[in-house]
């Protein structure tokens, strides 16, 4: 038996199941599900639980994951695990890491350290891959740090600034 | 005709030109830079020549390694896709002076109409109609703002020499008018090589519809009918449509008629593109004629049965085109979605990266036009294009609906891609409805949610799904390459992402 | 119309009757045996319920099973694809029984055209050339000899319940016919639980054309063009065209005539196929009518832009054709390739297992309908065909060449599959010239090659790749499944298939 | 440098070769290629070569290979590699196993042990996967070994008969 305790958009899902080569058992707050399974591909479970048929695609992403079922998306966290949601809806606490999404270059800086900014509003703008982008803040509030200048090559994952 | 064409692009342009060429008996000649080694367009082909590093500059935009390529293999003629040279005027004379046939139109036309300039002069001679604006470049802030106060705000501020949504952007007021010269002088000059710029009266609530144009060598012209790419994020098109939901048969008779003018004020021989932007009252007005092959060609091939690469093929080895005006007919509806290795939660950010899984739809009246396979790495290198899936079907109102079937059967894993986007707006009424314009969705990402509504039983089984990914996923007692599961290498990869 | 339909077949026309109904807003239901867990048609489908083990018998051929999943999901309509229940009276008068609406026609036209005794007698009653032979099962051996003897040899022995080209026997002289009759009856048996037999005259260099028809509720009917399904290996066709090579505008209006005929004598509504032999002076002989969707059915919908399945859904819904006969054209020319799991090299044995690596085809014109995906185990239970490719082009030159690129295009891996044999038919000139009879696939196999001739360099490059291959392959030195390579694997069970 | 003897319809054709990530240098009977290359999947390797390019689709059959390159087959078999070419044309020596070919059922015995056949002569009829299939001689000569019966369910790789 396994179990893991999911946050979807806030809520708090319990779920624990036992896993066979072609079935699961589970639970969700205390919801029973027999499911039929099969491992379809990397990243594609299908299940089917008394009728209903799904192919789950699963991504992870931002310290969670997302899960496609019939086109539409769920993003999930799981309390415990090493991923977690680092991106919520502006209201969040403490200091948020901004981060490059890809190599590139920074071709304008549009704050400076220690100024106030909203959700949203641009920090950096980037060029990767022919395309300008601005690189926005994920949450309002000030900038800590900025650790970037006009013309620095970045790599994936390297620190552009801190919002706090 | 050609025994062997060069195809100097890649992507998925260069598999689609490859494929029209294999459907004519014709053998394909690949190029491709290092980020390209094994590429799919290189796979198509019969022979594949490398033209050296992975930037564009160093590659795909190298006029004279590409010419050595075709000399080597004995290509008679190149096609030059879209984008890099494809309105290059340098490259369709170096061609011409290699011996090489360029499959387009004369480096006269192209430079003509790649001038935003020249067009609407020539444009302006025909009596095509055309947006309130400059024609010549603007030398700095305080022109700029002249102009615009006269055109009245809001303004458009475009690069001369872009093209394809680039180099462009909306001015609202005097106020931001410093900053977006700066900016879009930046990008022209990054993207094309020249910094100039011109100011344009914004239409408000216009809809971006163009013209598909053929014409031969045997002063044969034809246009195909329209193409509706209103939809478009930042000036870049993401769906478009054949026939237009406001399209009627005088409109679309007043429109070609219009884009035969220009072809005439051209002297323009091959396939090209006249677009235009239309107001609510069926207004249109001139924007620019592209001289290529465009993205968006399929949509006007799934409705008429016309191959628009092989007809450009003909035209370029001198043949007398076949098709006449009166044959040309708009059977049922086309959508095009294009599928863009870019991450709509993250921005829109573009998303290189190794394609771990992929499963295309199929199926009738679709078509997935592809550049990558399953286990390609996307490089960081060009436009993040990796697909345009394309369905046809009697109405619109069933072509959305086989698109939405299709759009759901489609998954990359690995990287991000903009599907779910797609999921989306295909669902919004106003869309349903055809009632849009080019601010359609970046109005519509302002109010767009996270998460989508679902049911309970679809929503516990998304939570086992992740749970069971998630156990998989957890850092193992081995660390041994060998007992690694691939589930748990991909999200080790993906966790780097931030 | 309905809200949700119950498919009642597996494969890759449960898969195609899936997209129809997303296509159309209708949920489907799948059904699955043991044998299809995860099976693509099964992913694609909102509910699926387990109808048993993996033999048909016991799952896909269990009436009171199937019309438990229909009543437990609350499906108005169940679509039988073809094969297995979709000509079954008893499933069909069931469905009926239950409150379900079976979609295709009434049991009593199934039942009329089933037999083959019946169903010529009713063409006869209504005027439609038929081949000479006895309408009446035959009794033994003496019997078979004194008919044929009479009719003059070689004729045909044919299962009265049989279809598909299951059942049948060509037989050139009278020491044949114990052996025949024989073989034909067990395996009549075995496919159609009914050993009756019957004999006919054989025409000699015939082809097998078909004719598509559609009929409503309301009185209505049309016929949708022909079918040439006359390449065929052993009756089992293996490519279709539409149009046919041989057609002309008279021919095609007499045969669809004809098939109307039939539809007025059995009654008939929803979609069905009249099959017909025509011989070499364009006479034409009813040979029977399929009560059900072909598996060919896609050449048809390329060419015509009518999707069978939406009508069959609209017509069992009690809806009123839109389609008028005047209105269907014949748009270019498809041609449709069967791709079966089974192995050309080794007497076309069907050839089951995992398919380790698949790459399908694509761009434009094209249509891959498949019941498969990378990964999948395809079953030893059921036929054997996987997908059914189809090409579209303007002309049947055209169209044959795009299939030949897609062919090319095309690989699975893991299994073995008729590809190869396709590439090379599409090359042969008297296919290419649309010359054949449907013993043009046994005569060819007779003297076809083992390897095709190739370039120095193509066959050096051939041994480069196998010996990396073998080398990838030979036997490690550590034989733990964690070091193994998917290549070594794949090999290993390779190896075991002799 | 790794190297093989590769047989194509009975003619021998030296190779020895150099792989590295990208490349290949290989010789071929003394004809020198370098090549770039990409090992696609499982069983695909693209190749390229002074301009020409191949994708090569490698399948393991028989004892040795079959390689389709440009919708072209070619079999191949290596000296002292453990996969050796069993079906030959007809005129090969010694006892040859005919094995089912998958899992089935034999539904007639057409021949008798001892009896001599012909190549491609029939020998048993299997019925697999809804169809009647008889099973062949792979060359003529003599039934040394008949190895089922009417009725018998039969294994993938399962003897039928030896043909000597």
């Amino acid at each position: 038996m396994k179990h893991r305790t999911a946050v979807i958009a806030g809520k708090r899902l319990e779920t624990a199941w036992i896993e066979t080569e072609t079935t699961i058992e589970a639970t969700v707050d205390g919801r029973s599900y027999r499911l039929e399974k099969r491992r379809v591909s990397e990243g594609i479970l299908w299940l089917c639980s008394d009728g209903t048929s799904v192919d789950a695609f699963v991504t992870p992403r931002e310290n969670g994951y997302e899960v496609i079922i019939r086109g539409k998306r769920t993003f999930i966290e799981f309390e415990g695990s090493r991923r977690r949601l680092l991106r919520h809806t502006g209201a969040q606490e403490g200091a948020v890491s901004v981060r490059a999404p890809m190599p590139g270059k920074i071709v304008r800086v549009l704050q400076t350290e220690g100024a106030q900014i909203e959700a949203h509003q641009g920090i950096v703008v980037m060029e990767a891959m022919k395309m300008q982008n601005e690189i926005k803040a994920p949450r309002g509030g000030r900038i800590a740090k900025l650790n970037v200048a006009t013309g620095d090559a970045v790599n994936l994952g390297d620190l552009i600034a801190q919002v706090e | 005709m050609f025994k062997k064409i060069l195809i100097a692009n890649r992507g998925e342009i260069a598999v689609r030109v490859i494929r029209a060429c294999r459907d004519m008996g014709i053998s394909p000649v690949a190029v491709y830079s290092e980020a390209d080694l094994g590429a799919l367009h290189v796979r198509l082909a019969d022979e594949a020549y490398p033209i050296g590093p992975s930037p564009a500059t160093k590659s795909y935009l190298s006029i004279e390694t590409i010419l050595n390529a075709a000399r080597k293999s004995g290509a008679e003629a190149i096609h030059p896709g879209y984008g890099f040279l494809s309105e290059n005027t340098t490259f369709a004379r170096a061609c011409s002076d290699a011996g090489v046939v360029f499959i387009g139109p004369s480096p006269e036309s192209i430079a003509l109409m790649g001038s935003k300039v020249e067009s609407r002069k020539a444009a302006g001679r025909y009596g095509v109609p055309m947006v309130p604006g400059t024609v010549d470049p603007i030398r700095d802030g305080k022109e700029a703002r002249r102009i615009a106060g006269s055109l009245g705000y809001p303004v458009m501020l475009k690069a001369s020499a872009g093209g394809g949504g680039k180099g462009m952007r909306l001015i609202r007021s005097e106020a931001e008018i410093d900053d977006a010269l700066k900016l879009t002088r930046a990008e022209a000059l990054a993207s094309f090589g020249d910094d100039a710029v011109y100011v344009e009266k914004f239409v408000e609530k216009p809809r971006h519809i163009e013209i598909q144009v053929l014409a031969d060598t045997h002063g044969n012209a034809v246009f195909v009918g329209e193409r509706e790419c209103t939809i478009q994020r930042r000036h870049q098109k993401v769906i478009e449509e054949c026939p237009s939901p406001i399209m009627d048969p005088d409109l679309r008779q007043r429109m070609g008629d219009a884009a035969l003018q220009i072809v005439r004020a051209a002297g323009y021989v091959n396939a090209g593109t006249v677009e235009f932007l239309v107001d609510g009252a069926q207004n249109f007005y001139f924007l620019e004629m592209n001289t290529r092959l465009q993205v968006e060609h399929p949509v006007t091939e799934m409705v008429t049965g016309i191959d628009l690469v092989k007809e450009q093929i003909r035209i370029a080895a001198g043949e007398k085109m076949e098709i006449r005006q009166q044959d040309i007919a708009i059977n049922g509806a086309a959508i095009e979605c294009r599928i863009y290795a870019e991450d709509p939660e993250n921005n829109f950010f573009p998303s290189a990266g190794k394609i771990r899984v992929l499963t295309t739809p199929a199926g009738p009246g679709l078509r997935d036009d592809s550049g990558v396979y399953e286990g390609w790495t996307v490089p960081i290198d060009y436009d993040p294009l990796i697909s345009k899936l394309v369905a046809w079907a009697p109405s619109r109102h069933d072509a959305i609906q086989r698109m939405l079937r299709a759009l759901n059967e489609y998954h990359v894993g690995g990287i991000q891609t903009n599907l779910s986007f797609f999921r989306e707006i295909l669902n919004q009424p106003d869309f349903l409805k055809g009632d849009f314009d080019t601010g359609f969705i970046d109005r519509w990402l302002k109010h767009r949610s996270a998460s989508v509504a679902t049911s309970q039983t679809d929503l516990d089984l998304a939570v086992i799904a992740a749970a069971v990914f998630d156990v998989a996923n957890e850092p193992s007692q081995d660390h041994s390459a060998g007992q690694r599961s691939a589930w748990k290498v991909a999200a080790r990869l993906r966790g780097m992402r931030r």
